[in-house]
């Protein structure tokens, strides 16, 4: 029995037993759920070996299943985020609605992740792609929000990008006559020259679509928003990644074999530019932390594709390893949200103040994946972010850095904004009830936080298989000696010098916190931020102390042209414009019967004028 | 103006099924590799019939007869379906007026004649024209005639279903009958007696009557029903 | 109004006459032109007609038309009628096409199942809505 | 050519009823072309439904809804 | 041999007479007798197909006469698919209204039964037949029992619907008629395979016209764009199951009368532009109004025209892959969609006019219907892993063999109004709050409705899962659509044999 077909034979007893017998009773579903993610996983990272394929044939077309070592990058980012997040999602949804559905619903999100990574197919790709899109369409949906406006927009959008998928695989099938992926970029040359400019458009509108890439990124601020935080972390951790693997493989092995295909990558590499930018302006102006966090991942997804976009061997390298690291910290971002929602019951930030010392824990983990997301040493995003301009700087895109800068100066700006909003802050007596969130659902987030600073200090852990996935590109090998790649490493020699610097970064940092608190517990007197009876004046509502309402007016205003063009508006208006259409062109079918016999003279008419021409 | 447009629309229509049909062209090779005349040279040889119409449509083409008789029991059934009222009480017909004494009496004296008349056309319609149809529908109109002379004239919807009933099982049962013995459907599997006599052409006649009960059973009773209709 | 397309279809009528002159081209020719005329007019009360009754007036008028069409199909020059009477049994070649008779003997007993299922269906409209303008029930559009 | 006189009657004519019996002409002349034609089996049939049974269901149809094609042409 | 084609045709007509007798003594029989006999004819023309699979196709005559002369039926791979699926859906429908609400009146049983009865018969027949003058014939009686079904709740505005139909139908017939009157004319005969072998001696003007004619009467009832005004209304107005017919059997016997008469009687090579022409535009307008539809039935109904639409055109292009692409997309519509029209009226239960509003949040009082819904809106939009995906998979690349990249892109814009709309009525089975203002009374659904529901739910996931249980069957239905001198060799090649 191969192992892979094992895993998912186990998915699927895993989907039914959590669906059936979760309506029996919610430990057992629980248990399920857990225990499918880690025999999976672990059946996985030990048992599967990429040389191993699967074939067999579905109507006359040969289909192969494999793991290649690009995907074993997604595929660690998938499982490792699947276990935590789910663990952390047991606790997190209890006491919502349609429990057995959410479960079964995420298992099938990540069987349907895995199968993407080992198909070898375009066939199978696109059917564990379209499993997944409606799969994560039922999470958008599922807490009854918002969801004739986001849950349509999401699903237009997966589809629009299915489609046009759909569309370049049946040409490739039928003019090459096999679905496989490597036969189809063996056999790119022979395809005519429009051929070769029309298949990668489709191909990669399909991949920007789930990437959430400049034109097409409407939906992701609703979906991510609206659908469960603990589902989120996976949405915009894991699942966004398959569209970031997808134009990998686009990428690298087609466009590269386009006459002048640098056009391509230009305006992809350009239009991630863009993205983060317009992502990170909007983040800032979110007042809610959902709507900022899925904001703010638009625009880390916008970096990793313009790494990806560059092509050149730093970049992808960069645009990986800050996959994996948006995949690690932006999850944890989300399961922060969440359990602070689950807390105190609201997500937004102008009414959350002060509650670090409510839930210190909670407040670690957001602290260590924002100094991550800000890309400050020592944590993982400094050095994805380094080598993401150097690269840059290497290959003459000046004009892009100063974009992928601004935007990632901007983000601190965001960063402060959640961290001082939710932890920092004056404490409400509104929110002094608050606890700590559960012990299933901090430790997840802590771990996380771990991992993020682990993968900072020692990036050889993940680089590794990423350097694989890039001899699997057709990269030169670099023998696990990456510091020739980037000067960061070779400022620093060698990653295990860099521990004790890290170290002692990290030993200030604690001696700080430490002594603060110290500090902190002599003489702090606790007010509210309406009673400043330091001063003898009753302030009124407009300036109040969480520095959060009206936060920066004033980059606003400086902004706000670029803030003024919104795509979606012009979506919307577009929308609107064919129902009416179709509205008008409806009423062909008048109630009346005479009219449609007038139809049918009309017809008959029409046919024997136009006989010649249409027969 | 609606009208106009109509005319204009019919004009170009009529244009082109003139040219279609007052061709000259039209109906050259017919006669020359047509079914038509095997029918005419197979009926007297092969069924004994006279009447090839009859022969054509009882048994050459019984299969649409089959369909056709089956259309007409559909319409009857519809009719009852479609006038269907949740209390379906069989009004006294009052949408006629009544018929004077002259023609109730006339009436009295031709219905006999009208069902001999009917009888005889529908038994005889393998040798003269006339057959099923033409006989049952003349009957129905004897029956048409006495519903609107006689306001107390009713038939029992029973014995018209049965009737209908059973011809039209009869019908479908000689047909199978023929696919026992004949091996084809409808097969005419009767020896066919002279020609010109009555006892004659097989299968031919009786399922003719068939028809002919069934006909007349179904357009009575079409007519009783959208007779007893209120408006 | 019909008249200018009896004109219309007379006139080709004519035309084709001349080049053969033949008493079978005038009975074809009469016969063919009265059911087209038929099936025209028929059509014409189908579509410009508001009330119900006339529109199904119009639907069996245009199958008389039809059925005539039909029959004139089968017509030969001075045939006679398919019916074999003693010590005529080689006549076959002067009888009219009894096929098309069959034809027409089916289509019109259809027709008239047609029509009475369409008479009862105006007695409903009529229950239903108190009118028989085609143009006044139109609850169901779009 | 009796049958285009009726038929076009039977179009024009406002009062259904008048128009029903037009029909019935119709049938009647098209028996009677029947019969030139040497169809006298159609020629029966015809007789008998289009004559006959046809013009009584529609006159049965008319007394039950309306018998005016239009309320304005009611006399 | 286990039995013969004729009895398809003889058995339900047999039983429609001998109802009313029944009837009178058992009142119970009116229900039993139909399912037993669309159960009888299941098996048969299962049996039949599978025979003729193995060994050759069946050419049954009538009346011994040799197919020339007499009538012949033909029972080939495709139209024994067909028939196969027709006879089934029937004994579906009849599973879902064995108890429907209307069962306390006698009389409206029995009728209804006859119809539904006699309305499988008939397009079996439309199947099955080799004689256009008999396919005429068969297309009455289906006309009649439709006119009869939209026609049956006296409460709604189901008589105007029927009353449209009937019109259409009418006329259709005429132009049915005349096409018979002009291929006669010429050739002198009625069946299909002489026909096709003499249609190269026919005056191409006529043989234009007659075609023309013959597209014009049969696109009534095969759902084609100027022609189908009257599906919407009839579909909406029939009773739930009765929609269900009407989609999975009815408009599946008008494509296949269409398509017989486009491939075999006019022997056409190559691309048909009009099948193309005609079904993308019926595709369109169809899609697209459904795209605004406020009631559920109404819904369907267009749906179910755009993919009647789609079927035209794949059939329009002519070649192996595209008639495999179209059997296939008829065979899981035949089967999606009276899944959805019967979950439909199970939601919608006992409301005159189906308004979308008022299913909203039904998925919490009735579960499984609403999971069955879903999953036939997910298979009829073609998302994988349900049958739905397969089809549209197959046309795509039947399209693209033959590099028709505008008519791919056209139909994929299209489907994604489909999802929409489809998504929008899920959103509000799914995802939306219960509140009884609006929505209606839910109600239990019946035992034998929830069977028929299953079955039907059973076959959509083994296409999905396992598509190559059906695509052997496909494949050769295709090759004998394509196939048209092997038709007329088998008919007329049969006559010579057979001694009378």
């Amino acid at each position: 029995m191969e192992t892979i077909l094992t895993i998912f034979i186990i998915f699927i007893a895993g989907i039914a037993g959590t669906y059936f017998l979760g309506k029996l009773n919610g430990i057992l579903r629980s248990v399920i759920f857990i225990a499918t993610l880690l025999v999976t996983s672990w059946l996985f990272f030990t048992a599967v070996s990429p040389d191993v394929i699967i074939e067999f044939e579905v109507m006359g077309i040969m289909l192969s299943w494999g793991l290649t070592p690009l995907a074993y990058v997604f595929a660690i980012i998938v499982f490792g985020l699947s276990i935590i997040i789910g663990i952390y999602a047991v606790k997190a949804m209890e006491g919502q609605r349609s429990l057995n559905f959410f479960f079964a619903n995420f298992l099938i999100s990540v069987m349907a992740m895995f199968g993407i990574l080992i198909s070898n197919d375009l066939i199978s790709f696109f059917i564990f792609w379209e499993i997944m899109s409606w799969s994560s369409y039922f999470m958008v949906v599922l807490n009854h929000k918002d969801v004739q406006r986001s849950g349509i927009t999401y699903i237009i959008f997966c589809v629009i990008g299915a489609y046009a998928m759909m569309m370049a695989i049946m040409i490739i099938y039928s003019s090459t006559g096999s679905v496989m992926i490597g036969d189809f970029i063996s056999n790119f040359h022979a395809f005519s020259p429009d051929m070769k400019w029309l298949l990668p458009i489709l191909l990669l509108i399909g991949f920007a679509s789930k990437a959430a890439l400049m034109p097409m990124h409407v939906w992701a601020p609703g979906a991510y928003s609206n659908s469960p935080m603990s589902y989120t972390a996976l949405f915009s951790g894991a699942l966004s990644k398959m569209g970031v693997y997808g134009m990998v493989l686009v990428m690298i092995m087609i466009v590269q074999q386009i006459p002048d295909g640098y056009w391509i990558k230009e305006v992809i590499a350009w239009l991630g530019g863009i993205t983060s930018a317009i992502g990170t302006l909007w983040a800032i102006k979110q007042d809610d932390a959902k709507r900022m966090l899925a904001y703010s991942s638009v625009a880390q997804l916008g970096y990793i594709i313009v790494g990806v976009a560059i092509g050149t061997p730093l970049a992808m390298l960069a645009g990986l390893f800050l996959a994996v690291m948006h995949g690690i910290f932006k999850s944890t971002l989300f399961m922060v949200v969440g359990a602070i929602e689950r807390q105190t019951g609201t997500s937004n930030f102008t009414e959350v103040t002060g509650l670090i010392r409510k839930m210190p824990w909670t407040f670690l983990a957001a602290l260590m994946s924002i100094i991550a997301l800000a890309g400050i040493p020592p944590l993982g995003g400094f050095i994805g972010k380094w080598m993401l301009y150097e690269s840059l700087m290497g290959s003459n895109h000046y004009l892009l850095i100063i974009v992928i800068f601004f935007s990632s100066t901007a983000a601190f700006l965001y960063c402060y904004k959640f961290l001082f909003g939710f932890f920092l802050g004056q404490e409400e007596k509104e929110w002094s009830h608050v606890k700590e969130a559960p012990a299933l659902m901090v430790v997840p987030m802590v771990l996380m936080a771990i991992f993020s600073f682990v993968l900072g200090v020692f990036p050889g852990l993940i680089l590794k298989p990423i350097n694989e996935g890039m001899q699997f590109l057709g990269y030169v090998s670099t023998d696990n000696r990456f510091w020739e790649m980037s000067m960061i490493f070779n400022d620093w020699g060698n990653q295990v010098v860099m521990e004790p610097i890290v170290y002692t970064i990290f030993a200030i940092f604690l001696f700080f916190l430490i002594f603060l608190t110290l500090k902190g517990y002599k003489n702090t007197r606790y007010v509210t931020t309406k009673d400043i009876s330091s001063s003898g004046e009753i302030p009124r509502e407009d300036e109040n102390f969480t520095f959060i309402t009206g936060f920066m007016q004033p980059f606003f205003r400086a902004v706000a042209p670029v803030m003024k063009r919104q795509i979606d508006k012009y979506y919307n208006s577009f929308g609107k414009g064919l129902e009416a259409l179709f509205d008008f062109t409806r009423r062909i079918y008048n109630g009346n019967g005479q009219t449609y016999a007038l139809y049918f003279v009309i017809f008959v008419i029409l046919l024997l004028m136009f006989r010649d021409s249409l027969f | 103006m609606k009208k106009a447009i109509v005319i204009f629309l019919l004009a170009v229509f009529g244009f082109f099924l003139a040219v279609t049909f007052l061709d000259p062209e039209f109906e050259i090779d017919r006669n020359r590799n047509g079914v038509k005349n095997v029918y005419l040279e197979k009926t007297v040889s092969e069924l004994g019939t006279a009447n090839t119409v009859t022969a054509i449509v009882v048994n050459f083409r019984g299969f649409d007869t089959l369909g056709e008789v089956t259309v007409l029991f559909l319409a009857a059934t519809a009719l009852g379906s479609i006038l269907f009222k949740k209390r379906h009480h069989i009004g006294d017909r009052t949408v006629l007026i009544p018929a004077s004494s002259i023609v109730s009496a006339g009436a009295k004296l031709i219905f006999p004649a009208i069902i001999l008349l009917g009888a005889y056309v529908f038994i005889h319609g393998h040798l003269t024209p006339g057959g099923g149809f033409q006989g049952g529908t003349i009957i129905a109109t004897g029956f048409l005639l006495m519903l609107i002379a006689y306001r107390d004239f009713s038939i029992s919807h029973n014995i018209l279903s049965v009737i209908e009933s059973f011809a039209g099982i009869g019908f479908v049962v000689f047909g199978l009958l023929g696919f026992m013995n004949g091996g084809t459907f409808l097969q005419n599997f009767m020896g066919t007696g002279v020609l010109n006599d009555l006892i004659s052409g097989g299968v031919i006649p009786i399922i003719y009557i068939l028809v002919g009960f069934k006909v007349a059973a179904e357009l009575t009773g079409l007519i009783y029903t959208i007779l007893h209709e209120k408006g | 109004m019909q008249e200018c397309t009896a004109v219309r279809s007379c006139n080709l009528g004519i035309k084709t006459l001349y080049f053969s002159m033949d008493t079978t081209e005038l009975i074809r020719i009469g016969v063919y032109g009265t059911s087209i005329l038929l099936i025209l007019i028929g059509l014409y009360a189908v579509l410009t007609k508001r009330s119900l009754i006339k529109i199904i007036i119009g639907l069996s008028i245009i199958d008389g038309g039809i059925h005539l069409l039909l029959i004139g199909i089968g017509y030969i020059k001075n045939g006679t009628a398919p019916i074999f009477s003693p010590g005529s049994e080689n006549a076959v070649a002067r009888m009219v096409d009894p096929v098309p008779q069959a034809l027409v003997l089916t289509a019109i007993v259809i027709g008239f199942g047609v029509t009475a299922v369409a008479l009862s269906l105006v007695i409903r409209l009529y229950r239903h809505h108190n009118t028989l303008k085609i143009d006044e029930i139109k609850n169901l559009k779009w | 050519m009796v049958l285009i006189a009726a038929a076009l009657y039977a179009v024009y004519q406002k009062d259904l009823l008048y128009a029903v019996i037009a029909t019935g002409v119709i049938s009647l002349a098209l028996t009677g072309l029947f019969l030139v034609l040497q169809a006298p089996d159609v020629a029966l049939t015809e007789a008998a439904i289009g004559v006959a049974l046809t013009t009584i269901i529609f006159i049965i149809t008319i007394r039950n809804t309306v018998r005016y094609e239009d309320e304005k042409d009611k006399k | 041999m286990v039995g013969s084609p004729v009895l398809l045709i003889a058995i339900p007509l047999l039983a429609a007479f001998l109802i009313p007798l029944l009837g009178m003594v058992w009142k119970e029989s009116v229900r039993i007798i139909p399912g037993l006999v669309l159960a009888y004819l299941t098996f048969l023309s299962a049996s039949l197909y599978i025979e003729v699979i193995n060994t050759d196709t069946i050419v049954e005559i009538i009346a011994g006469w040799r197919p020339p002369w007499g009538i012949n039926l033909v029972f080939s791979p495709l139209t024994g698919f067909l028939t196969t699926i027709m006879t089934f859906m029937g004994f579906i429908v009849w599973l879902y209204s064995y108890r429907f609400k209307r069962n306390v009146e006698f009389e409206a049983a029995k009728k209804y039964f006859i119809f539904l009865m006699l309305l499988v018969a008939g397009s079996v027949g439309i199947v099955i037949t080799g004689d256009i003058f008999n396919q005429f014939v068969f297309i009455e009686i289906v006309g009649i029992s439709a006119y009869a079904l939209t026609a049956f709740y006296t409460g709604r505005d189901s008589a105007e619907a029927a009353f449209k139909y009937l019109i259409m139908g009418s006329l259709s017939a005429s132009a049915l008629l005349i096409a018979i009157i002009i291929i006669y004319s010429q050739l002198g005969t009625l069946n299909m395979a002489q026909i096709a072998a003499n249609i190269d001696n026919m005056n191409p003007y006529y043989r234009i016209i007659a075609m023309i004619f013959f597209i014009i009467g049969i696109g009534v009832e095969a759902e084609i764009f100027p022609l189908n005004g009257w599906a919407p209304d009839a579909y909406t107005e029939a009773p739930g199951p009765v929609g269900g017919a009407f989609s999975g059997i009815v408009a599946k016997a008008g494509i296949y009368a269409m398509v017989r008469m486009m491939f075999t009687l006019f022997d056409i090579e190559g691309p048909m532009k009009i099948l193309i022409v005609i079904g993308l535009i019926t595709l369109i307008v169809a899609e697209t109004s459904a795209l605004r539809q406020e009631k559920l039935k109404r819904m369907l109904a267009y749906s179910s025209i755009g993919q009647m639409g789609l079927v035209l055109v794949a059939f329009g292009m002519g070649t192996k892959a595209g008639v495999f692409a179209a059997l296939f997309l008829m065979l899981n519509h035949a089967i999606t969609k009276p899944m959805l029209f019967l979950s439909g009226s199970f939601l919608t239960f006992n409301t005159t006019e189906k308004y979308i509003k008022q299913i909203t949040g039904m998925a919490k009082k009735m579960p499984v219907v609403s999971i069955i819904f879903v999953l036939g809106a997910l298979a009829i939009t073609g998302f994988p892993p349900f049958s739905g995906f397969w089809s549209k998979m197959a046309f795509l690349s039947a399209a693209a063999d033959e590099n028709l990249l505008f008519i791919m892109a056209t139909i994929l814009i299209i489907s994604i109004f489909e999802v929409v709309y489809y998504f929008r009525v899920i959103n509000r089975l799914f995802f939306f709050e219960y509140d009884d203002k609006i929505s209606i009374e839910p109600h239990k659904p019946g035992f034998n409705g929830m069977i028929a529901l299953f079955v039907l739910a059973f076959i959509v996931l083994m296409i999905g899962f396992y598509p190559s249980s059906v695509t052997g069957f496909i494949d050769l239905a295709a090759d004998d659509l394509m196939n048209t001198h092997q038709y007329i060799d088998k008919v007329l090649q049969l006559g010579q044999t057979i001694i009378q």
